[in-house]
C-alpha cells in the first residue's frame, strides 16, 4: 500500500506541484482583478522571480529562505516602475501594455546570455520548493486574501471593481489601490515562479510569453473573482484539464478552449460563483 | 380609438427598476402631443420605449393599426416614428451632410432624397453653410436643428422629440419652437417631451402629465396649461 | 479503446493501481514522450511512426525476451516541458515502464532527465542534440549525434572541397535546439579558422529575413551557416534567392535543415545547400533501401531522420532487452552500455558518456533540385 | 456666518463647447443651499468640477478656504465633502450595510490581519454599529443585509445618503436626490435633510422638484446655460423675472408678474 | 544596402499594416479585441493554398476567394460568440476571453485536421522573377503587396466614406442607439463588419503565405501580438493609423536589424508601444480623450 502510495504521489508530483503553484498564480490574477483592473503581465512576473530566484541559487548558492523573498521582491521593483504610467490606463491599454513587458523580458532573457543562458535556458536548478512549502505558501495566501477581502481594504477594492468614481467619491485612494494591488501580485507571481523553477529543474525564456498569461487569466475567469477561493479552483480545474483529457490527445486543446468559451458564455461569474461574506 | 398611435399599459424598466409604471397615451393623426413632467418622472424612457430602443415590459404599442410592442427599433424607424433623442445625439465625427444623409437611409440616392435634403436646408439654412463640418464643431442649437433635420430626412409620420430645448439659448429655443409650430402647420404629428412646459404647452393640441412613472393629468393643452397644479409642479407653491 | 479508457479513469483517480492488472505478463511495456499536438507536433508524430514500424518488426520477428511481445505506450508533450514531465511521470509510476524513449526536445530533456534519472528509469533521446543532454545521469542516453560532432565533419568538407574562407552565420536566438547547434558551428568555425563577418540572428516564428539577408548579402561571404528548425531554413533560403544573393554563396545548415521538407519548401532554392546527416534517404545499403520503401508503403510518406532514428533506436532497446535477459531498468542500462547495433543509420555504439560513439556514419548532403544527394 | 464652499470664477468646457462659464458663488457653513436651472443648464457638471471628478478648464473651489481645484476626489472626501449621484451609482453587489461601511473608509485603520484574531474587531464592530445608526436614520434598518441592487429606487436614493453621511461630511452634495420619487418619499426626504442640517451638515443640492427645492432651501442660485443667472433666498428667486423665463417662458412669467404685483 | 533595405521595410511594414486593417476594424466597430482575427488570416491563407493546389485556380481568383472564406468564417465566429454578450452589453473583458477560448480550439481543430508542418504555394504559382535596379531586387509578389495593402487602405477608406454601408457603419462606431434610430439594422452592420473584417484578414494571409511561403494553421497567431502593436501604435479603431504605424513598424525593424542587431529587432515593436502608452495611451492618431479615474 505504501509503495503504491509512493508510485501515486511520484505519478502525480508535478502535477500536484503545478496545481500549487498555478493556484498562487490564481490569486496573483485574483489580486489585480479584485480592483477591476485587466493584467496579461502576470506571466512576466512569474518570469521574473523564476530567473532571479534560479540565478541566486545557480549562480549564487544562496539560501533558498533567501531566494525566495528575493524573487518576490524583484518582480515587485518591476511593478512599481510600470506602475506609474500604466495605471492611467485601463481595461485593454493596461492589458497590452502588460503583454509588452513580457515580450521585452523575453528579448532580455534571450540576449543576456552570460547571465540568463539565453535561449537554453537555466538547467540543473535544484528542486528545492516542496510540497508542503508550496501548499503552506498557497494556504498563507488563500488566508491573507480572505483576511484583507473580509476586511475594510476588500471592501474598498470591492467598491473599485464595481464602480471606481463612487469608490474615489468614498475617500478610496484608488490609484494607491491599484498600484499597491500590482505590486502584491507581481509578488506573489515571482513566489510562484521562483517554486516553479525549483520545482522543475529547468526554466527556459519562452515560458513566459503570452500563452502563460493567457493561461494564468483564464484560471481567474473560470474559477471567478468572488472568493480568492474561485480562482484556486480554476486553477485546479485548468490544471489537471490536460491530465484528465490526456486520452483524447489531440483534442485536448480543443475541449480546453471551449471549456473556456462556454464558461464565460454562461457561466459568467466562474464555476464558484459566491460571493465573500464581509457583513454577519 | 385613434388608429394612428396608441398606447396601454406601458410598463418599462431598467434593470429592476421600474421607470413607467403602466401608461396609456394617444396621438392622433396631425396633431402635436406634449408630455410634460419633472425629470426622473419617466418621459425620456417613455420615448425610448416607443422607438424600440427599451423593450417593453408589458402593456402594448399599435401604430398606424400595426401592433409594434418589441418589434426592433430600426424597424419602427422605417415605418416612420422618427425620434430626435435628448441631448441630440449627432454623430459628432461625421460631417453634417453625412448625418443628413443618416437620416434619410431608406430614400437613399433618390430624387426624393435630394427633394427632401433641400427641404430640410431650407428650414434650416444654417446646416447649409456648415455643411461640410463635423458636427461635433456645431452650437448646441445647430445640433439641435441638425438632430431635427436628420429625423425630418426620414419623412416621419409621427415625429417624437425629446427635450428639443434643452440646454439652449433663449435665441435658440424660440427658433426650435417656431420650427415645431412650423412643421405642426405642415402637417407633422408630434410627440413632444419638454422642460419648457409653457412653451410646450402653447403649440401643443393635447398634453399628459407624468409624475413618477404615471399620468396624473391629462387634457387638452389650453386647459392644461392654466391648471395650478402644473405650475406649482414646475416651481413649488406659487 | 480500452486503454483510452483506461486511461480517463485513471487519470480520474476512480480507478487505483491495485485495481487495474498490469499489462499482460507476456509483453514488455516500454514508453515514450513525444509531441504529439500543437506546432511541433510533425518531429513527434515522425518519431512515433518509426518506433511503431520497429515495434511491430520486433513482434512479428518472435518480440523478446524469447517470445513476449514488445509493446509502447507513447505519451503527447505538446512540446511543453511541464506536461513532458507529467507524462514521464505517468509512465513511471503509473505504467511502470523500464524505459523511456523522448521526449523530443531538448529542452523537454532538461526537465525530464532529473526525474526519471532520479528514478532510475532509463530514458533515450532520439532526437535531442543540445550538449549537456547526458551529463544529467547515468540513466540518460541519446542516440541522436550531438550537432557538435556532426557540425565539424560538414564545415570541414566545406572548407576542403569548396575553399570556403568567410561565413556569415545565422540562428534563430529564441530557440534552444538553434542555439545549441550554433555554439557547435561556432566552435567549428573558429577551429577551422573561418572567417566570421557576422552573426546574425531571427526569432524562430519569423518568417521575414530579408533585413538579415541584404546585410550579408553586402558582406560578400562564401557561406552562410544557419542553424534552425527546417522552416526558418527554408524561408532564409527563398528569400536569399529572391533577394539575388548569387548561387555561389553556399548555405551550411544543421541538423535542423536535415529534412526532406527543407526541399519541399524551398525547392530550387535549396539547391547547393550542404548539411551533414548520420542517416541519409538515399543510402544504398540494403538496410535502409527496405525501411525505406516499408515506411513509405506504411505511411504513404517518405521518412525523415527522426523516423530513422527513432527506428533504430527500438531496435536497440529490443537487442539490448534480450541481452539483459529481463525488463528491468538497470540491466537494460548495463545492456545498452554494450551496445553493438548495425542499423538503417548504420554500426552503432555508446561512448561511456552514453552519447553514440563515432560520427564516421555522418554523410556531408547536398541539395539538388529538392532532393538531397550525397556531396562529392 | 463662516463660507465653507467657494466657488470662483469657474469655467469648463468640452471641445470648445462651454458647459460652465465663470461661475462664482459661496455656500454658508449650516445652511441648505441649492442649485436650480433648467435641463442641460451645466448642474451636474458644476457638481462633478465641485467634487473632483472633472478638472475645471479654470478657475477654483476651495472647501474652508483651502484651494481643493487639483485634487482628486478621494481627497476631497477626507477633507469633509461627500456627495451622491444622479443616476444612483451604489455598489450593487454589496449588502445595503456594507455600502454604508464603504462611505466610513476614510476613518477606518484597522490592518486586514485583525480580521484573523477573533473577537478583536472592535473597530469594525463600531463601524457596523455607526452604520446601523445610519440606516435607521434614512429608514432602511431592516434591509441591512439585503443586496443594494435589490432595493426599491426611493430607497437605493437613501441608501446613497446614509452611504454619503458615513464619512461625516461637513458637506455634503445631493445630485437630485429626489429625482424619481413620488410626493409622500420626497416629503420624507426633505424631513430627512432638515435633520440632516439640523445635525450641522452643510447641504448644497441640485433639484428639479421646486417645491422641495423652496421648502428646504436658505440660499439658491440659479444656473441657465452654464451661467449664474440669479442668486438669493427662495423668496427672492421665485419672483426674479429671469428664473421664471428660464423656466416658463416668456409669456408665464409676464403674466405670473403681472398677478404678483396685482 | 540602404536602398534595399527601405524597400525590405516597406514590404515587412506592409504586411503588418495589411494584417492590422482588419482587426482595427473590428476593435473601431464592434468595440472587441477579437483574438480569432489570427484564425481569419490563416484561413484565408489554407483556403487559398487549397484551391491553388486542387482546384487550380489562378492568382487573382484565390485571393479573392481565401478573402471571401475568412470573411464567412469571421461572420460565424462573431454571430456564434459575439452577439450573446453583445446583447447584454457585457463589455470587454468578457468579449475577449470568449474569443481567447475560441482561438485555442479553432486553431487545435485546424491542426488536427490539416497539420502542422508548413505548406508552400506550387513553385510555378506565381512569377518569381524580380525587377533589377544596380544591387536592388524588388519582386513581384512584393509589390503584389504593397500595391495591395495601399489599394485596400484606399478601397477601405472610400468603403467608409463614400457609401450607403460606410455611412452605417460609421454610424455604429460612434452611437449604437441613435445608429438604430435611423433605421440601422446593427445586427446587419455587424455581419457586413465581420465580414469585412475577416476578409481583410484572409486576403493578408494570402499574400503573406505566397511571399514568405510558409502557410500552416498557427501562421496567425505568430502575427497578432504584432498586429496589437500595430493598431494601438496607430490608435485603436483608426485605418490611417493603421497603414502609418504598420510601415513605420516595419521600417525600424528592419533598419534596427541591419544598424544595431538583429537580436533588438524583436525589440522594436514592443519598445515603441510601450512608448506610446506612455507618452500618448490613445495611439499616435487616436483622438479620444483619457478617462480620468
Amino acid at each position: 500500500m505504501a509503495e503504491w502510495l509512493d508510485d501515486f504521489f511520484f505519478t502525480y508530483e508535478t502535477l500536484i506541484h503545478g496545481i500549487g503553484v498555478h493556484g498562487l498564480l490564481a490569486l496573483s490574477m485574483y489580486c489585480v482583478m479584485a480592483v477591476g483592473q485587466l493584467s496579461l503581465g502576470q506571466a512576466a512576473f512569474m518570469g521574473l522571480g523564476a530567473y532571479t530566484g534560479a540565478l541566486l541559487t545557480l549562480k549564487l548558492g544562496l539560501p533558498f529562505y533567501v531566494v525566495l523573498p528575493a524573487s518576490a521582491f524583484v518582480p515587485a521593483l518591476i511593478a512599481l516602475l510600470i506602475g506609474g504610467p500604466t495605471l492611467r490606463l485601463s481595461g485593454v491599454y493596461l492589458a497590452i501594455s502588460t503583454v509588452g513587458l513580457g515580450e521585452v523580458l523575453r528579448v532580455i532573457y534571450i540576449n543576456f546570455e552570460s547571465l540568463t543562458g539565453g535561449a537554453l535556458g537555466l538547467s540543473g536548478i535544484p528542486m528545492k520548493a516542496s510540497v508542503s512549502l508550496i501548499y503552506a505558501l498557497l494556504l498563507i495566501a488563500l488566508i491573507m486574501f480572505w483576511a484583507v477581502g473580509r476586511s475594510r481594504i476588500g471592501r474598498a477594492m470591492e467598491a473599485m471593481r464595481e464602480d471606481e468614481v463612487a469608490a474615489g467619491v468614498m475617500g478610496i485612494n484608488v490609484p494607491v489601490y491599484k498600484l499597491g494591488a500590482l505590486i502584491v501580485s507581481a509578488m506573489l507571481a515571482g513566489i510562484a515562479g521562483c517554486l516553479a523553477a525549483h520545482s522543475s529543474s529547468f526554466i527556459g525564456p519562452n515560458e513566459y510569453g503570452f500563452e502563460t498569461a493567457v493561461t494564468i487569466l483564464s484560471f481567474a475567469l473560470l474559477g471567478g473573482i468572488g472568493t480568492p477561493l474561485a480562482p484556486v479552483l480554476g486553477a485546479l480545474v485548468l490544471t489537471a484539464l490536460p491530465e484528465v483529457l490526456r486520452p483524447l490527445a489531440d483534442f485536448r486543446l480543443v475541449i480546453n478552449g471551449m471549456i473556456i468559451v462556454v464558461a464565460i458564455l454562461f457561466l459568467p461569474r466562474g464555476v464558484l460563483p459566491l460571493r465573500l461574506r464581509r457583513s454577519a | 380609438m385613434s388608429d394612428f398611435l396608441s398606447v396601454s399599459g406601458l410598463r418599462l424598466s431598467y434593470g429592476r427598476t421600474e421607470a413607467v409604471k403602466g401608461i396609456d397615451l394617444e396621438v392622433r393623426q396631425g396633431a402635436v402631443v406634449c408630455l410634460i413632467g419633472a425629470n426622473g418622472a419617466g418621459k425620456t424612457t417613455t420615448m425610448r420605449g416607443l422607438s424600440g430602443l427599451l423593450k417593453t415590459a408589458a402593456g402594448s404599442i399599435r401604430f398606424c393599426g400595426e401592433d409594434i410592442t418589441n418589434a426592433p427599433a430600426h424597424k419602427i424607424a422605417r415605418m416612420g416614428i422618427r425620434q430626435v433623442p435628448e441631448g441630440r445625439q449627432v454623430f459628432a465625427e461625421m460631417t453634417v451632410d453625412e448625418n443628413l444623409s443618416l437620416g434619410g437611409l431608406q430614400v437613399g440616392d433618390s430624387a426624393d432624397f435630394r427633394r427632401r435634403r433641400e427641404a430640410v436646408l431650407d428650414r434650416f439654412p444654417r446646416l447649409r453653410e456648415r455643411l461640410t463640418q463635423h458636427a461635433g464643431y456645431l452650437s448646441g442649437g445647430e445640433q439641435q436643428m441638425l438632430a431635427l433635420g436628420r429625423a425630418l430626412m426620414g419623412g416621419p409620420k409621427l415625429l417624437l422629440l425629446d427635450e428639443p430645448s434643452m440646454g439652449l439659448a433663449p435665441l435658440f429655443v424660440e427658433e426650435i419652437f417656431k420650427i415645431v409650430a412650423d412643421l405642426r402647420q405642415d402637417g407633422t404629428t408630434i410627440l413632444l417631451v419638454e422642460q419648457n412646459a409653457q412653451a410646450a404647452l402653447e403649440i401643443a393640441d393635447h398634453a399628459y402629465v407624468l409624475e413618477s412613472g404615471r399620468i396624473t393629468l391629462e387634457g387638452p393643452a389650453a386647459e392644461v396649461v392654466n391648471d395650478p397644479r402644473v405650475i406649482a409642479a414646475y416651481l413649488g407653491d406659487h | 479503446m480500452y486503454r483510452s479508457l483506461r486511461a480517463a479513469a485513471l487519470a480520474l483517480g476512480i480507478a487505483s493501481a491495485a485495481t487495474v492488472p498490469a499489462l499482460a505478463q507476456d509483453t514488455v511495456t516500454v514508453g515514450a514522450v513525444e509531441i504529439l499536438s500543437g506546432p511541433a507536433s510533425g518531429y513527434g508524430i515522425a518519431i512515433k511512426s518509426g518506433l511503431e514500424m520497429a515495434m511491430d518488426e520486433i513482434n512479428a520477428a518472435g518480440g523478446v525476451l524469447g517470445g513476449k511481445n514488445l509493446a509502447l505506450i507513447v505519451e503527447d508533450s505538446a512540446g511543453n516541458k511541464d506536461q513532458a514531465v507529467n507524462a514521464a511521470r505517468k509512465l513511471i509510476g503509473r505504467d511502470k515502464v523500464p524505459l523511456i524513449i523522448g521526449p523530443t526536445l531538448s529542452n523537454e530533456m532538461f526537465a525530464v532527465g532529473p526525474v526519471s534519472n532520479g528514478r532510475k528509469i532509463v530514458t533515450i533521446g532520439t532526437s535531442t542534440t543540445a550538449a549537456g543532454i547526458t551529463a544529467m545521469g547515468d540513466y540518460i542516453f541519446r542516440t541522436a549525434l550531438p550537432e557538435a560532432d556532426v557540425i565539424p565533419v560538414t564545415f570541414k568538407t566545406a572548407k576542403e572541397k569548396l575553399g570556403v574562407k568567410t561565413i556569415a552565420m545565422m540562428y534563430a536566438n529564441d530557440d534552444a535546439f538553434a542555439k545549441s547547434g550554433f555554439d557547435s558551428m561556432k566552435a567549428a568555425a573558429e577551429e577551422l579558422g573561418f572567417e566570421i563577418a557576422t552573426i546574425e540572428t531571427f526569432g524562430s516564428k519569423d518568417s521575414d529575413f530579408s533585413a538579415q539577408l541584404t546585410k550579408i548579402k553586402s558582406l560578400n561571404v562564401d557561406a552562410i551557416a544557419v542553424s534552425a528548425l527546417v522552416e526558418p531554413v527554408a524561408g532564409i533560403l527563398l528569400q536569399a534567392r529572391q533577394l539575388g544573393l548569387p548561387e555561389t554563396v553556399r548555405f551550411i545548415g544543421g541538423n535542423g535543415s536535415n529534412s526532406p521538407r527543407l526541399g519541399e519548401i524551398a525547392g530550387e532554392a535549396a539547391n547547393g545547400l550542404l548539411v551533414g546527416s548520420p542517416w541519409f534517404i538515399a543510402k544504398k545499403d540494403e538496410l535502409n533501401q527496405k525501411f525505406v520503401t516499408d515506411f513509405q508503403a506504411r505511411y504513404n510518406k517518405a521518412p525523415d531522420q527522426f523516423a530513422a532514428q527513432a527506428y533504430d533506436t527500438m531496435k536497440i532497446v529490443a537487442e539490448a532487452i534480450d541481452r539483459a535477459g529481463s525488463a528491468e531498468s538497470d540491466k537494460i542500462r548495463e545492456a545498452l552500455l554494450a551496445t553493438d547495433h548495425t542499423g538503417v543509420m548504420g554500426p552503432f555504439k555508446f561512448t561511456e558518456g552514453r552519447d553514440p560513439a563515432s560520427a564516421e556514419g555522418v554523410v556531408v548532403l547536398t541539395m539538388q533540385g529538392g532532393k538531397f544527394e550525397i556531396f562529392e | 456666518m463662516t463660507t465653507l464652499l467657494t466657488v470662483d470664477s469657474l469655467s469648463k468646457s468640452f471641445r470648445g463647447v462651454h458647459a460652465i462659464r465663470d461661475a462664482s458663488f459661496d455656500v454658508t457653513a449650516g445652511k441648505v443651499h441649492g442649485i436650480i436651472g433648467p435641463n442641460g443648464a451645466g448642474k451636474t457638471t458644476l457638481f462633478n468640477l465641485i467634487s473632483g471628478l472633472l478638472e475645471p478648464t479654470s478657475g477654483t473651489v476651495s472647501l474652508n478656504g483651502k484651494d481643493i481645484s487639483a485634487l482628486p476626489p478621494y481627497a476631497r472626501t477626507q477633507l469633509g465633502m461627500a456627495r451622491t449621484f444622479q443616476n444612483i451609482r451604489l455598489f450593487s453587489e454589496m449588502t445595503v450595510i456594507e455600502n454604508v461601511l464603504t462611505g466610513m473608509h476614510i476613518q477606518l485603520h484597522t490592518p486586514f490581519w485583525r480580521t484573523l484574531v477573533p473577537f478583536a474587531g472592535a473597530e469594525e464592530k463600531q463601524a457596523k454599529a455607526k452604520a446601523a445608526e445610519l440606516l435607521e436614520l434614512v429608514g432602511l434598518a431592516d434591509k441591512a443585509l439585503t443586496r443594494s441592487a435589490s432595493l426599491a429606487y426611493g430607497e437605493q436614493r437613501r441608501l446613497e445618503i446614509a452611504r454619503a453621511l458615513a464619512s461625516d461630511p461637513k458637506i455634503l452634495l445631493l445630485d437630485e436626490p429626489a429625482a424619481g420619487m413620488n410626493p409622500l418619499e420626497t416629503q420624507d426626504l426633505a424631513v430627512l435633510l432638515k435633520k440632516l442640517n439640523e445635525r450641522g451638515i452643510t447641504l448644497l443640492l441640485v433639484e428639479h422638484d421646486m417645491r422641495f427645492v423652496m421648502d428646504l432651501c436658505d440660499q439658491i442660485t440659479v444656473l441657465n446655460f452654464g451661467k449664474v443667472i440669479a442668486e438669493g433666498e427662495p423668496a427672492e428667486i421665485r419672483s426674479n423675472s429671469a428664473v421664471i423665463e428660464a423656466y416658463l417662458g416668456p409669456k408665464v412669467a409676464e403674466r405670473l408678474l403681472k398677478e404678483a404685483s396685482a | 544596402m540602404l536602398a534595399q533595405q527601405l524597400v525590405n521595410g516597406l514590404v515587412l511594414g506592409a504586411t503588418y499594416a495589411l494584417f492590422a486593417l482588419g482587426l482595427t476594424l473590428m476593435f473601431g466597430v464592434l468595440r472587441v479585441i477579437n483574438l480569432t482575427y489570427g484564425f481569419y488570416f490563416s484561413v484565408g491563407a489554407l483556403v487559398a493554398l487549397w484551391l491553388a493546389r486542387s482546384v487550380g485556380l489562378p492568382i487573382w481568383a484565390v485571393v479573392l476567394l481565401g478573402g471571401v472564406a475568412a470573411g464567412l468564417v469571421a461572420v460565424v465566429v462573431d454571430g456564434v460568440l459575439l452577439t450573446r454578450l453583445r446583447r447584454t452589453k457585457a463589455g470587454e473583458l468578457p468579449s475577449l476571453m470568449v474569443t481567447l477560448g475560441a482561438v485555442l480550439a479553432l486553431y487545435s481543430l485546424s491542426a488536427i485536421w490539416l497539420g502542422t508542418e508548413i505548406q508552400r504555394f506550387p513553385f510555378d504559382f506565381v512569377d518569381s522573377s524580380a525587377f533589377e535596379i544596380g544591387d536592388l531586387r524588388i519582386s513581384l509578389v512584393q509589390i503584389l503587396i504593397v500595391c495591395v495593402t495601399f489599394a485596400l487602405v484606399g478601397l477601405l477608406f472610400v468603403l467608409l466614406h463614400y457609401t450607403r454601408v460606410g455611412l452605417m457603419i460609421r454610424a455604429l462606431a460612434e452611437n449604437e442607439d441613435t445608429a438604430r434610430l435611423m433605421g440601422i439594422n446593427v445586427d446587419a452592420i455587424v455581419i457586413v463588419v465581420s465580414f469585412v473584417s475577416g476578409l481583410l484578414g484572409g486576403v493578408g494571409g494570402v499574400l503573406i503565405g505566397l511571399n514568405f511561403n510558409a502557410i500552416q494553421p498557427f501562421m496567425g497567431e505568430t502575427m497578432m501580438l504584432r498586429g496589437f502593436a500595430v493598431i494601438i501604435i496607430g490608435g485603436l479603431g483608426d485605418i490611417r493609423g493603421a497603414l502609418i504605424a504598420g510601415v513605420l513598424l516595419g521600417m525600424f525593424e528592419v533598419l534596427t536589424a541591419s544598424y544595431i542587431s538583429s537580436s533588438a529587432k524583436e525589440a522594436v515593436a514592443f519598445g515603441a508601444l510601450v512608448l506610446t502608452l506612455w507618452f500618448r495611451p490613445t495611439g499616435l492618431f487616436g483622438r479620444k480623450e483619457v478617462k480620468r479615474a
